[in-house]
């Protein structure tokens, strides 16, 4: 289906502020200004965009450790979420979450997620809702490739299939969990769709480093799963930027690796020389978003570097309804 | 005000909160009962007959039969809850907290502070607990020291019918995650219920027996437990304040507190093992809080460190037993 | 392949022990005398000797809360066993755990076990012993048709793909998991091998009611594992006679289903027409073996009830191995 | 003796413990790393650095990469423990208990007991711990006393790389199973520690100050922060009898008693929440068994009853500090 150049700039934008979100963060964090684990999500833009283009508040996601693509797909406040980073006291979680915490419920955005697995049945309650609403709402897990041997996520499958939830399984392989490679992992040689299909659900595959590939699939699993046929899953293959977590050396990679990847599968350039050369979007157009993107990493980072720190009285708060 | 069992308080005021809320839901394991059988939906009720015809009247969206895989139960309640559901998921048993603790310590009880306070999560997770019925080493287990333990969480037990209703009907209006322990030795006991609504508010601890020589702390089915030997002892001229924690989270500091003022000496009786469970927390709050008031060691009438044993005999030993109870208070008070 | 007179005389009279340790304690437990929750193996006989009559004290086993069959087709002291039940002194865990934790870690058998899914996990630890020891020990995880959505289970599949261990997962289909259906519960319309097969495992199906069929299929299956292709999975389609736990009133059962399995798939009534019908035993031989395990029954109970129970001062040992 | 890190420590520790018997075998996520990649085995360590070398010495079938599936991991080193095997898995997170407690509370803790002791389940759980990384809500936490509270468990906290070695020799070399909690925020502070075999016995508190005006009991990485307490405390005078328990399970009940009959006034430091925690299951034990000794409050230095915040002014708000031991040394001995 052709998109409108509304959404694909907007689109391109909601990429272009994932990746240098994340390329910012990864200088910054060498300054050492930025406490505990970070993990980027460089490389897989176009998963959280293709996926979240299609969803409104009504719609549920769930996301993991590497959450801040989803986060801000889903609608995060960008400035919000660096301070959080940061650890700030106006950051989304007023500091108090960081970078595996980052959550805004209200617009469906269940959060990020520090327990590998963890999100698969949370996303089943937040479907199970959804369908009792009976607004046609869907509830995306997102899941990396080591994440789909945790046994929440099996049995978040299927109880999925049994209740007929619309939730949808995304799985992003980017061919690592941690250091350990997916063919070792994933004992189906690394097939995570086959063993999703064999639950009892649809599912779909595809170059999850093509925003428009994506797009589209994703447009007919949302249909499938809001029309009330239940629970689908996706193996999107993708790739990682970055390391793990910030720090990691890489020496698992093959020869070459990041340089190939940088260069054949980025999502953004691949999106861009697509868009030009159909010439569906002129060059100028991407590049004063990108500008405009740099100015509001910029600012984010300024004002979270000079925003206020929490003061210690705020540890006892938000611990219940009434403190 | 009819009479009632336990399960029955439990059932009516599951009745009562889902028609009074559509947004209550209800899920667990054979919930239902027959769900895929010849005999159909509800041929047979859940093993504790809890949630008797909660599916004939409200359908299968809101009373909804799971398969056996508690992360996913648990896990879809905390979803569920933080969509705007008030979800009531049921734990068959207290011991299999073991295969979802994630989703009650790491997921539901720390959404709240981790978001910044910006969401509520009110689910409650029911659970049978305790010994007495001979099940062994893993279905006996009291576990709710292990859930007061967890910031975030509440954690109520109540001790009769009467309380099991009121607590209920609380846990399900709140909007924080709680541990509902429900005590399965206690689910055929019998006792007065008013069938209208009422709520008994978290944190109140309730005044079982009035007395001035010595202060006994406990809940859940042990409240039974002590009531007898608190009477036991009254006939001899010894006066226990006894209280029912009704909840262990929120902790009704300022009730045990102001009893051992007045009466220097605690017992604290607990149905889990001794290291790092509720006979020792109270004991820690009252030597820290209540200190220039003790005139006796503090007694701690616990199981003993090992697993719930099978026979019978070995569980009543490792039960806290009224002649336990009653050996403490006389303890307390023959100090010095 | 033709079994020897002995071998068949053998896994009848293990199959009847099975058979009337549990018919008789259904007796029992109405008689109020014996305490807690226990749930009966009448009905799936076949399965645990027509796997267990593969193995030596070298293999491994694990059983779930009915673990009675699996226990004594492992080996177990019959005897020791009832006085177990019946929380005496004398049993084989001194009383301490009834029913559910029956065990015999010498002769292999790992135990019962009271937690749903459970046995999985510890199944692929004694798989990966077993393949370390390389003396070709295999380790099976028998298992119910609704332990088979707990996600240690799935985990364990895969696992054990993963490290190529020798572990069996023996899934006993037995059609309801407490009141619920199979077909309810296992979101692929009740078909656990396929799912189990998506996991990267080969996968045997069969006629768990037929002890030959069970055998047969048993020893491919044990070969198979014992030469080193790593794991496998099994479904066996069997029957339980009695109720989930003792007092359950089957109201979720077809009308006539409990006449109509004793009458058809009893693996006893089975085994004696094929047997006496090709001429390869004599009915005399199956009476006489009968009555001798009729004799042991009664001696087991009659020696459990009048065995002593256990001190209250043994509440306190064996919790470690100090103390 | 060697200068080494305590994650050094432990790794020598688990190559000469592999040396010496072959039915110890290591298992977990990202233990060997590189599995299934192009760098291949061990082209990077585990994250914790702790496991290296391993592989390439002992091979894959005793040193094993596993899936990320902790439930399977720590039921695997049940199996292989009941199998004869002494299997060290590890929790890459303490938090990571929520994912496997079943397997560690139901399984391997209670096999000897539910089968009449007629077996051992000689397994060890490495666990790191631990707030003071930012790491936030779901990554910082000690949950040691919630292996506390479980009998058939042994629980060792070193403090120390010496300490570390010779305990975690000891863990490995036990018959029960053992959660050791490896505080991960000191995996790089450097010590003495021998290179040799050496064990340290288990339920033997270490004494690490002397003094004669307040006992404090601690553990693990705040052994340490109640060190620079005792010392700048002793600097005005105030003599600090400062324990290090090693192990919480089985627990010096002797020293601590002891030191409390000397000085008459408890302090405990503990990294958990302060419900049904460490503290207060060692103010319980002495408020019942050295009543008679004390001379002021059991003061119990914790965090909050909160989730472990991420910002590091926040998470250092939550932490016991130096400042808040001396002044509850002070407030004990200001008492009346
Ligand atoms: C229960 C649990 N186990 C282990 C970890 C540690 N851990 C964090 S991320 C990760 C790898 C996850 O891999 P994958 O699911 O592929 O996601 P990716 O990092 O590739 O996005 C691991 C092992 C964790 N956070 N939670
Ligand atoms: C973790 C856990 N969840 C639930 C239960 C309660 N329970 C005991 S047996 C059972 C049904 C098991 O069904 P299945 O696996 O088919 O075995 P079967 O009873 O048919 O032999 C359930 C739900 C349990 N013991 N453990
Ligand atoms: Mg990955
Ligand atoms: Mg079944």
């Amino acid at each position: 289906m052709q998109l409108s150049r509304e959404l694909m700039l907007r689109a391109y934008r909601q990429m272009k502020v994932i990746r240098e979100f994340e390329e910012r963060l990864h200088a910054e964090i060498q300054t050492g200004e930025i406490a505990g684990f970070t993990h980027l999500y460089s490389g897989q833009e176009a998963v959280a965009v293709g996926v979240c283009e299609h969803l409104t508040h009504d719609d549920y996601i769930i996301s993991t450790h590497r959450g801040h693509g989803h986060c801000i797909a889903k609608g995060c406040d960008v400035k919000g979420m660096m301070q959080e980073i940061y650890g700030r006291a106006g950051g989304l979680c007023k500091g108090k979450g960081g970078s595996m915490h980052i959550a805004d419920v209200d617009k469906g955005m269940l959060g990020a997620n520090g327990i590998v697995g963890a999100g698969a049945p949370i996303a089943v309650g937040a479907g199970i809702s959804a369908k009792l609403d009976g607004k046609g709402g869907v509830s995306i897990a997102f899941s990396g490739d080591g994440a789909c041997n945790q046994g929440t996520t099996f049995e978040a499958m299927n109880m999925a299939v049994v209740l007929k939830a619309p939730v949808i399984f995304l799985f992003e392989n980017n061919h690592y969990s941690e250091h350990t490679g997916v063919d070792y992992a994933v004992g189906t040689a690394g097939d995570i769709a086959s063993r999703a299909e064999a639950f009892g659900m649809k599912v779909w595959r595809g170059n999850g480093c093509d925003f428009f590939e994506t797009f589209e699939l994703m447009r007919e699993v949302i249909e499938y799963c809001r029309a009330g046929n239940g629970p689908a899953a996706v193996e999107l293959d993708t790739e990682r930027f970055f390391g793990h977590f910030e720090g990691d050396p890489q020496r698992y990679r093959g020869k070459g690796e990041l340089d190939r990847i940088r260069e054949e599968r980025d999502c953004l350039t691949n999106f861009r020389a697509k868009v030009t050369g159909a010439k569906l979007l002129e060059a100028a157009d991407l590049d004063a978003l990108d500008a405009e993107v740099l100015t509001l990493i910029d600012e984010a980072v300024a004002e979270a570097r000079a925003a206020p720190r929490p003061s210690a009285d705020n540890v006892l708060t938000d611990v219940y309804v009434n403190y | 005000m009819a009479t009632m069992q336990l399960r029955e308080a439990i059932n009516l005021t599951l009745h009562q909160e889902m028609e009074r809320d559509p947004n209550v839901i209800c899920l667990g394991e054979d919930l239902v009962g027959g769900m895929g059988t010849a005999g159909g939906p509800e041929a047979i009720g859940g093993i504790w007959k809890t949630t008797a015809g909660l599916y004939a009247k409200f359908g299968a969206d809101r009373v909804i039969d799971t398969p056996i895989s508690e992360s996913a139960i648990i896990g879809a309640a905390a979803g569920a809850a933080l969509a705007g559901k008030r979800p009531v998921a049921e734990l068959m048993f207290a011991d299999f907290i073991g295969v979802c603790l994630d989703q009650i310590w790491n997921q539901m009880a720390k959404f709240r502070y981790m978001f910044g306070g910006k969401t509520t999560c009110p689910a409650v997770i029911r659970v049978a607990y305790g010994a007495g019925r001979n099940a062994g080493p893993q279905h006996s287990q009291a576990a709710y020291a292990m859930m007061t333990a967890i910031p975030g969480l509440k954690v109520v037990i109540p001790s009769t019918p009467a309380e099991a209703k009121g607590l209920l009907a609380s846990a399900i209006r709140d909007d924080d995650p709680v541990l509902f322990f429900e005590p399965k030795a206690l689910y055929a006991t019998r006792g007065e219920v008013p069938e209208e609504e009422y709520l008994i508010p978290f944190g109140h601890a309730r005044s079982v027996r009035e007395g001035e020589h010595a202060t006994i702390v406990t809940c859940g089915q042990l409240v039974g437990t002590a009531e007898k030997a608190a009477d036991t002892l009254a006939k001899e001229g010894i006066g226990c304040d006894l209280l029912d924690l009704r909840t262990t989270s929120p902790l009704d500091e300022e009730a045990i507190l102001d009893s051992v003022e007045t009466t220097g000496r605690l017992i604290v009786v607990d149905e889990n093992p001794p290291r790092c469970g509720l006979a020792a927390d109270i004991a820690g709050l009252v030597a820290n809080k209540a200190f220039a008031a003790l005139r006796a060691p503090i007694q701690l009438v616990t199981p003993p460190h090992t697993p719930v044993p099978f026979a019978p005999e070995l569980e009543q030993a490792y039960m806290p037993s009224t002649a336990k109870i009653e050996a403490a208070v006389r303890a307390a008070l023959n100090y010095r």
